[in-house]
């Protein structure tokens, strides 16, 4: 259905971005506060009422906005399309985006540059209102990168600490790579589809050749802005920003555009199994991966910053395994508790007056007994100790990848004799492993925060945040529980009024099966089993290690296994990996070239060589003008000699 | 005198190159710039004479005599020229001599930069 | 005001001499009034140049505003002018410049103003004249007048090495275009009528391939270092280094434009065969040219030389455009011309202040600017944004088109890899500018900083606004300009990538 | 018969006064040696009937342009320390050479059997006396060709005389 109300969702924020921009120094605060909740509320109201909107005969609002640009055959228009997933992404984005607003009034209080960071995050939600509504994926690349600026504006907003500069810098360098990818992928599909449109390229039959390679340069741009093997190392130093940000930019909704991307572009990964298949094994690596770097590390943002990565790596599961809504409900789910588990964060760091190092916290339920609660429930969300939303959404995840078929067509030789029948099972055991560790690390986080005894100095002390931030906590913790409904069984909803709000029946149809066909019905209970002892697992070492003891957990650990810990601390030395590989070579290289061919060989031997050369010859000559004239007149008589020689007696 | 008269421009080639060649010894040798002026004079007068033998016993006969009277057209341009290369040369060895109290031309030598 | 109509492009062109006359008449010690005749004239030049643009009618091979005089007819050249949508639009660019470069200058220039506001009006008229010639002799003329200003403007109001700067940057341009007119008049001679004019040498055509690369490479040649393209790059920095700020705003924002608009008006619709033929060759310079100059950049110390370089890398982009011979790969090119204008010229004129304000170019003195002056580095992070084609501003949308036109190329050779290094640009692009950006801007305050920097004042925010509502007008709404210049885009598409099927008829022969 | 002997006569005084111009070292012997050498050579115009330039041989020559040499001669009054030691090098001794063999290419080509021989030897190839009756060589003859045929050059030649007189002015005189 075509609507011309549709560009307001992305607009109304962008606006809000220009005044806070613009004159926001000069306005009273309470206008500038005004001015971006509202925008972004009001983006979510019109989101809600096209929500409501959406039905059998309406199940996609579709709005021409205006032609962008167009030259020879490629037509680009801003143009946004509103189905169920991109409406549900709209609603989430908008009103996750609008309670971290209000979040934000209490957190950025006292900073002078609120006026910049009320409009940097108004125009982070007008760039993710336009990835995740561009109904072609110029009009998506364009939010896509348009949330990497924010990224990059927001991780530097401190920008007088250069680390917090340079980590403002790697997002958005490390994030283009992965747009090089993607704009790579749009090429090749232009190329071969001759639009840019998503409904015209999932509705193209493309050959298989064609199909992975594009769809292998997308999921590039994916492993890029949602921070998977090999191109997560951003997303940790992301945190230098204000939490705020990392709650709403590297939690909730930026890092997940990945996802959105391939769960929007089903077809065309469909038909590229094997690309799916790549889509789900760097997604279970990276969940691992991270959920091991997070077991060691001590900084409160740097375990969700870790967590987030992980749980990105289990929405790629979930989409690479070919259950779109799988991976697309873990989004869903993933935002509200991890935005929750962040905003938790930032109130115990802003309760502490900064203190971001697990080590010098501890007994916090005393003093944040809010935060404690919010925070107690977004982490048994995540980590799937009881039947919260992420325990069903990640467990479907888990569960789909047990039962695919995606990979049963797949060989490894021609002849088909090696089939990757293995492959789903071991995602899913490798998958099982890591929300083990999820559970361990969450559980340790929490623990080393808010129990035991207070562990930091004298001078701080640990004070509850304003209501203006425990309100959207508590919401978002409610969403955290709520959130579970999206991802209940269908068996055991079939035919209640709940089933209408169950993800897989609601996005039924968006999404294309994969061509191994869906997996078979099967029970799920095996696999909440096998997920509640994984998860009672994890929280049972975390609360033998460090509910009692505390750190002496930490030591103990270490003392065990000392180098795994060590390189874990480390991050396991991947920057610095990544430093040594690429960063140095690349800029010795440019150095060298600069010094060897611009300065030596073109300026050096060519450009200044050639006039040396010349003005030698110029000295050598001026030997023979010494100025005597009859020297030269001698000179002369030879010349005149040897003409008259060559004229007179040869001639 | 058969031989002077069957020969006669000859004649005065030869002595018209002997004094070219005198003058440009005087040239290539004498230090004194006065006597290499001079020297030029003689130069010129050599050619001069090998323009009025030329007209006297031309190359091409039968022509209108006034093509054989260009040379002596040549000649007094030669003479007016060379009383300005006199007057204008001469000139110079006073400026010369003024600043450096020499006539001698190898110690010109400042136009080598 | 028919008569106004008629001979609106050739009042417009030489509007500037006006002033500078003007200016020539003037007492000297007045430096103030020099600056404020320089300023109005070059204001006006805009001013009746937008109603060129309002006027402009895009048809088929026809120029608008097009005037023909007879000038030596006997010798077979004429003052013919007109417009085609390309030059429009690079002529609009030097005219909206125009008034940015003056007031740019206004501080910074105090010895011989007279002089300097004289250079600027002169050249402001040759870039307009070479832009709207449509007769070779005229072109060349007018091409050659540029380097006169422009030396003078480096040699006599440069930095340290201006001397060194201003002979390279001379000598490089002119033996490049001295090899141009032999080949303009090898043409006059084999064109059969003995013309110059543009449009009947293009109709004649040149029969003769191996003839028409030798031709090609001559007038490539001269606009190849214009451009410039590697290896021939070397006066670009050390010009753009020396120069004064205004004229590194004119050298990148309209300069270096001449060399690659003297590649589509001239170069390869006159030897279409010649230009298809060596496509590949150019489209790889173009390429070695975006990510060498993008390496470069990332081996400065010195913030204008890291720009100059940036200007490498975001030609080659135009020149890759341009050898693709796609609609969308041309009209990007054409486009990313424009956008470099801009953009470029905005952040030289950002350096340009910087450099008032504290005498240095040396990045290791500078950081922590934002601090003392956020206006400053909220203009250039836009400017910077815009240099490294971010969506919604206006680089992006010639970088895309280039590259998705490349991509999607089916005359030039090696496209698709091409297509792929050269997109690798998007990230080069990324690493040196911001890095830049974060050396100057972020991390404490250093020495730089410390003079007691001055923020942007009222006079220099008249000069970078119009440039910002520029980058952001032209990201969001690019359409107009791209509408002005499809027809000329896909004539010289149509003559250059259909050459090897239908060679053109020779017209002289055709008429005896 | 005459004609021979009155050549020599004037050829071998020409010669040896130039060569007195080149080898005395005192430039005033010098000077009047070329007032000598000119003498003989209007005299060898004499024979080739060119009579007006004779004349204007003796008086612009001899007369007007060697007072001048005089002149400056004694104006400078070189002493003899002044006049320096004659040198010779190398480079003298090349030219020398190079003038010498020069002398020897034309006299020989000159002389010898190669010279366009149709012109010269083939009896007496003198401009008629017909032609010298009527005034070859005279004022009126030459003076024709001057001012009819070559009247330009004869202006430009006073042209240039009056730019000679005021460079010589301005040169020497130092300060104006």
């Amino acid at each position: 259905m075509e609507v011309t109300w549709l560009h307001l969702v992305p607009l109304l924020p962008l606006i809000g971005a220009a005044i806070c921009g613009l004159v926001g120094k000069w306005l009273p605060k309470g206008w500038v506060y005004a001015v971006a909740l509202a925008s972004v509320l009001l983006s979510f109201l019109i989101g809600l009422r096209a929500f409501i909107g959406l039905g059998e005969q309406a199940p996609l609002f579709h709005e021409l906005w205006f032609n962008w640009f167009s030259a020879g055959s490629l037509r680009v228009d801003m143009a946004f399309s509103f189905d169920r997933l991109s409406g549900a992404l709209t609603l989430v984005v908008t009103g996750v985006g609008f309670l971290i607003h209000v979040y934000s009034v209490g957190y950025m209080e006292e900073d002078p540059g609120y006026w910049r960071y009320f409009s940097y995050l108004n125009l982070f939600i007008a760039a993710m209102m336009t990835l995740v509504l561009g109904d072609n994926l110029v009009a998506m690349f364009v939010g896509w990168e348009g949330v990497g600026l924010c990224s990059y504006l927001l991780i530097g907003f401190w920008f007088t600490d250069e680390e917090k500069a340079y980590a403002g810098r790697k997002a958005f360098i490390v994030n283009r790579i992965g747009d090089f990818g993607f704009l790579i992928g749009i090429f090749i599909l232009f190329n071969q589809v001759g639009t840019v449109g998503i409904a015209q390229i999932n509705s193209a039959v493309l050959p298989l050749g064609v199909a992975s390679i594009a769809a292998l340069c997308l999921f590039i741009g994916a492993t890029g802005k949602s921070a998977q093997l090999p191109l997560y190392i951003w997303l940790p130093d992301a945190m230098a920003g204000p939490t705020p940000v990392s709650a709403l930019i590297h939690a909730a909704t930026m890092v997940t555009a990945g996802v959105y991307m391939v769960a929007r572009l089903s077809h065309l990964y469909v038909s590229a199994p094997g690309v799916m298949a790549v889509v789900a094994v760097v997604g279970v690596l990276t969940a691992l991966w991270s959920a091991l770097i997070a077991t060691s590390q001590n900084d409160i943002k740097k375990v969700l910053a870790y967590s987030t990565v992980s749980q990105l790596g289990f929405m790629f599961i979930g989409v690479g395994v070919g259950a779109f809504f799988a991976g697309t409900m873990h989004l869903v789910t993933h935002a509200f508790f991890k935005a929750c588990l962040f905003l938790g964060s930032g109130a115990v760091i802003h309760g502490l007056h900064g203190e971001q190092d697990i080590q010098r916290m501890g007994g916090l339920r005393k003093y944040l007994p809010s935060t404690r609660t919010t925070f107690l429930v977004a982490t048994i969300a995540i980590t799937g100790i009881l039947p919260i939303s992420g325990f069903f959404s990640k467990d479907e995840i888990l569960g789909q990848a047990l039962h695919t078929r995606a990979f049963s067509f797949l060989t490894l030789t021609p002849d088909g004799s090696t089939r990757l029948t293995w492959l789903g099972p071991l995602i899913y055991a490798v998958g099982s492993f890591s929300a083990f560790l999820t559970s361990f690390y969450m559980w340790r986080c929490y623990f080393l925060t808010f129990s035991g005894e207070y562990r930091g100095p004298e001078s701080v002390h640990p004070h509850e945040s304003p209501s203006v931030m425990t309100l959207p906590l508590w919401i978002l913790a409610a969403l955290s529980v709520i959130g579970l409904v999206l991802g209940l069984p269908q068996a055991w909803v079939h035919g209640t009024g709940l089933q209408h709000w169950t993800w897989e029946h609601f996005t039924d149809g968006v999404f294309s099966r994969p061509r191994g066909g869906a997996p078979e019905e099967f029970s799920p209970y095996l696999g909440y089993g096998i997920a509640l002892i994984v998860g009672w697992a994890g929280w049972a070492c975390s609360y033998a290690l460090y509910f009692k003891r505390g750190l002496a957990g930490d030591e103990l650990l270490t003392a065990r296994i000392h180098v795994l810990r060590g390189a874990l601390a480390n991050k396991l030395y991947v920057d610095e990996l990544y430093d040594f590989l690429v960063v140095r070579p690349f800029w010795a290289l440019a150095r060298g070239l600069f010094r060897l061919v611009d300065a030596t060989l073109i300026d050096g031997l060519f450009v200044n060589g050639i006039p040396t050369l010349i003005a030698w010859v110029g000295a050598m000559a001026r030997r023979f003008q010494n100025g005597d004239v009859q020297r030269y007149l001698a000179v002369t008589a030879l010349g005149v000699a040897a003409l008259l020689y060559v004229f007179l007696v040869r001639g | 005198m058969d031989f002077f008269h069957a020969h006669q421009a000859q004649h005065y080639l030869v002595l018209a190159a002997m004094l070219f060649a005198l003058g440009a010894a005087g040239v290539v040798l004498r230090r004194n710039a006065i006597i290499v002026l001079m020297s030029i004079e003689v130069m010129l007068n050599a050619v001069n004479l090998t323009f009025l033998a030329f007209s006297r016993f031309p190359l091409v006969p039968n022509s209108p005599m006034g093509s054989f009277l260009s040379g002596h057209a040549a000649v007094f341009f030669v003479i007016a020229t060379a009383a300005a290369e006199a007057s204008v040369g001469l000139a110079i060895i006073i400026a010369v001599f003024r600043s450096r109290t020499s006539v001698n031309v190898d110690e010109f030598d400042t136009l080598k930069l | 005001m028919a008569y106004i109509e008629s001979h609106l492009l050739t009042l417009v062109t030489f509007l500037p001499v006006l002033g500078a006359i003007l200016i020539a008449l003037l007492p000297r010690g007045e430096g103030g009034q020099h600056k404020g005749i320089a300023f109005l004239f070059s204001l006006l030049t805009f001013l009746l140049s937008i109603a060129l643009w309002t006027g402009f009618r895009a048809a088929p091979g026809r120029y608008s505003f097009e005037q023909k005089t007879e000038w030596a007819p006997a010798l077979g050249f004429s003052y013919h002018v007109g417009l085609d949508g390309v030059a429009l639009l690079l002529f609009l660019l030097t005219t909206f410049l125009g008034p940015i470069v003056v007031l740019s200058s206004w501080k910074f220039i105090q010895e011989r103003v007279n002089v300097y506001c004289i250079a600027l009006l002169l050249l402001e008229t040759a870039i307009l004249g070479t832009l709207a010639s449509l007769d070779l002799v005229l072109f060349y003329v007018f091409w050659e007048a540029m380097l006169i200003p422009m030396y003078l403007l480096i040699g006599m109001w440069g930095s340290d090495r201006r001397i060194y700067a201003a002979v390279k940057f001379f000598l490089f341009t002119f033996i490049g275009s001295v090899l141009m007119l032999l080949a303009i008049f090898w043409l006059w001679s084999n064109s059969g009528r003995k013309s110059f004019d543009y449009a009947e040498l293009l109709n004649a055509g040149v029969v003769d391939v191996s003839t028409q690369r030798w031709l090609f490479l001559a007038f490539a040649l001269a606009f190849a270092i214009k451009v410039p393209i590697w290896p021939l790059h070397t006066w670009l920095p050390d010009a753009h280094t020396e120069a004064p700020a205004a004229g590194s705003i004119i050298l990148a924002g309209v300069m270096l434009k001449m060399g690659t608009f003297g590649f589509i008006r001239y170069a390869m619709p006159l030897f279409p065969q010649a230009a298809l033929a060596f496509a590949p060759a150019i489209a790889v310079l173009g390429v070695i040219g975006i990510v060498y100059g993008s390496l470069m950049c990332m081996a400065q110390t010195d913030l204008k030389r890291l720009i100059a370089y940036s200007s490498v890398a975001h030609l080659g982009f135009v020149m890759l455009g341009l050898s693709a011979l796609t609609p969308e790969a041309v009209s990007g090119a054409v486009l990313q011309m424009v956008n470099h204008g801009i953009s470029t010229g905005a952040l030289f004129l950002m350096v340009g202040y910087l450099y008032e304000r504290t005498h240095t170019r040396d990045l290791a003195a500078y950081g922590g600017l934002a601090t003392v002056a956020p206006a400053i580095a909220a203009t250039f992070l836009v400017i910077t944004l815009s240099s490294i084609g971010l969506p919604g501003t206006n680089g992006f949308v010639g970088e895309f088109l280039v590259l998705i036109g490349t991509f999607t190329s089916r005359v030039l050779a090696g496209a698709v890899p091409l297509a792929v290094i050269g997109a690798t640009g998007v990230i080069l692009g990324a690493v040196y500018m911001l890095w830049l950006y974060q050396r100057v801007f972020f991390g404490p305050p250093r020495k730089a900083a410390g003079h007691g920097l001055q923020d942007l004042t009222v006079r220099e925010w008249f000069t970078v606004a119009p440039l910002l509502l520029a980058i952001v007008v032209l990201g969001i709404a690019p359409q107009p300009l791209l509408s002005a210049i499809k027809e000329p885009v896909d004539a010289v598409v149509q003559r250059v990538s259909r050459a090897d099927r239908a060679p053109p008829v020779r017209k002289a022969e055709a008429q005896p | 018969m005459a004609e021979a002997i009155l050549f020599y006569l004037f050829a071998i005084g020409a010669l040896a006064a130039g060569a007195q111009v080149i080898f005395r070292r005192n430039p005033i012997y010098g000077a009047l040696s070329l007032v000598g050498a000119l003498f003989f050579l209007s005299g060898i115009y004499v024979l080739l009937a060119a009579h007006l330039i004779a004349i204007l041989q003796i008086i612009v020559y001899a007369g007007a342009v060697m007072v001048l040499f005089v002149f400056v001669i004694m104006l400078l009054n070189l002493k003899e320390e002044e006049l320096g030691e004659q040198r010779i090098t190398v480079w003298k001794g090349v030219g020398l050479a190079a003038v010498v063999a020069s002398f020897g290419v034309i006299a020989w080509r000159a002389l010898g059997p190669a010279f366009p021989q149709g012109a010269l030897m083939q009896g007496d190839r003198r401009v008629d006396n017909a032609l010298l009756v009527a005034g070859f060589g005279g004022v009126k003859t030459v003076g024709r060709i001057l001012y009819l045929a070559s009247i330009l050059p004869f202006e430009v030649t006073s042209l240039l005389l009056l730019v000679a007189v005021v460079a010589a002015v301005v040169v020497a005189k130092g300060r104006i």
